[in-house]
């Protein structure tokens, strides 16, 4: 298992043929990776990810351990950037590994699930006509009552 | 304790930690001791349901109790992913 | 969109760096990887991989513009490997990019259910014990009627 | 037409492609003619549940029409992914 909580950039295409290198005993091997939209169409100068070094760390590390309790998983990985983003930026992603494709999917939507609501990052979207702080979704409470 | 404060509570509030000398027995007690200092306080306290809280670096709720809690933090929902 | 049907290894991080670069309009990425498991626990030797030259890549082309169809994406990619491969080699990938990260994974899951029954391939196991074709399992069959 | 055969149907039938002259009207009836020939092919077509068809390179029944068709393929169920 491997959580990276880092501000500099990491490489999408390395993190994965590492995390496929570690674990050839499982046949299904998932990855997300999420990337800076611009959602203001063309407004978007920058995005700043605030976080609680520490609780951080704890907070994936807790829901990377479930996530392992609940379906047959071999290696996990997440990694999660803060600091200062331009739209196309790779914000973060998270791999999973496992013998049966749906255990695969399953926890990598899992962990997205959680990351997105219960890990201390915040989101600050600076455009040409100011700064705002990101509001959660309900769509995004609401998707943790499926597991 | 630590009081922690991130994302626009660290804003509202104008700094990211200070050190509170308390007797409250809840965060909720706590959160009352906070809004009654300045109306930045009150202010950034005004809608806990829009706030969350964690303490010891574990997410928890604010009829908590503050028993042995050594760091508080208060911030909105969060956005990762 | 991309299909590639090949007897070539493919380079899982190049690909998926690749699949990223061109489309950065989409917040969310998806991929899956399929990797040579040995289930008969040290004794698969190699694994075989028939097809169908002309059915696949049209029959992979139409699950993808299903999938299109269905969930709004960006961009898609299907690679699946033929021939000859050993426990660890990587047989097969899909990359699906969205606004929305339930979009890109439902979008992936549907083209691994459908690649797994829906398109011509066949795969052979060559075993110490000698060789076997491998059967169809139920389970892959049940998995599309969940689309 | 052209018939093809794949995986343990080119296995048991010993050939992966061959020319066919037929007035079959449909796979059924042509399942019926090859399975005629020779032990071989009336083995390999024992368990039709057991075997898929495809017309010009797209899934079908054994019960669709040939007409027009110029390739036939048959195969067990796919493994593929």
């Amino acid at each position: 298992m491997r959580i990276a909580v880092q501000e500099q950039e990491f490489d999408l295409g390395a993190e994965s043929n590492a995390f496929a290198d570690r674990d050839t005993a499982n046949g299904a091997i998932v990855t997300f990776t999420g990337v800076v939209r611009d959602l203001a169409k063309g407004n978007l100068d920058r995005m700043e990810i605030e976080h609680y070094p520490g609780m951080t760390e704890r907070a994936i590390t807790k829901i990377a351990e479930e996530a392992r309790a609940r379906w047959s998983l071999g290696d996990v990985l997440v990694i999660h950037r803060y600091g200062r983003l331009v739209p196309g930026d790779r914000i973060m992603m998270v791999a999973t590994a496992a013998p049966h494709r749906k255990d695969a999917f399953e926890a990598a939507e899992y962990l997205m699930d959680y990351l997105k609501s219960r890990a201390p990052f915040w989101k600050k979207e600076i455009t040409t006509s100011g700064a705002e702080w990101v509001a959660a979704k309900d769509e995004d409470e609401d998707a943790l009552t499926r597991w | 304790m630590d009081v922690l404060y991130f994302a626009w509570m660290r804003e509202r509030i104008g700094l990211p930690k200070e050190r509170v000398e308390t007797d409250a027995a809840t965060v909720a007690e706590l959160v009352t001791e906070l809004s009654a200092r300045e109306d930045r306080y009150a202010a950034a306290f005004a809608d806990l349901s829009a706030l969350r809280v964690a303490l010891d670096q574990e997410l928890s709720d604010f009829d908590a109790s503050l028993a042995g809690v050594r760091e508080v933090a208060f911030f909105p929902p969060m956005t990762g992913g």
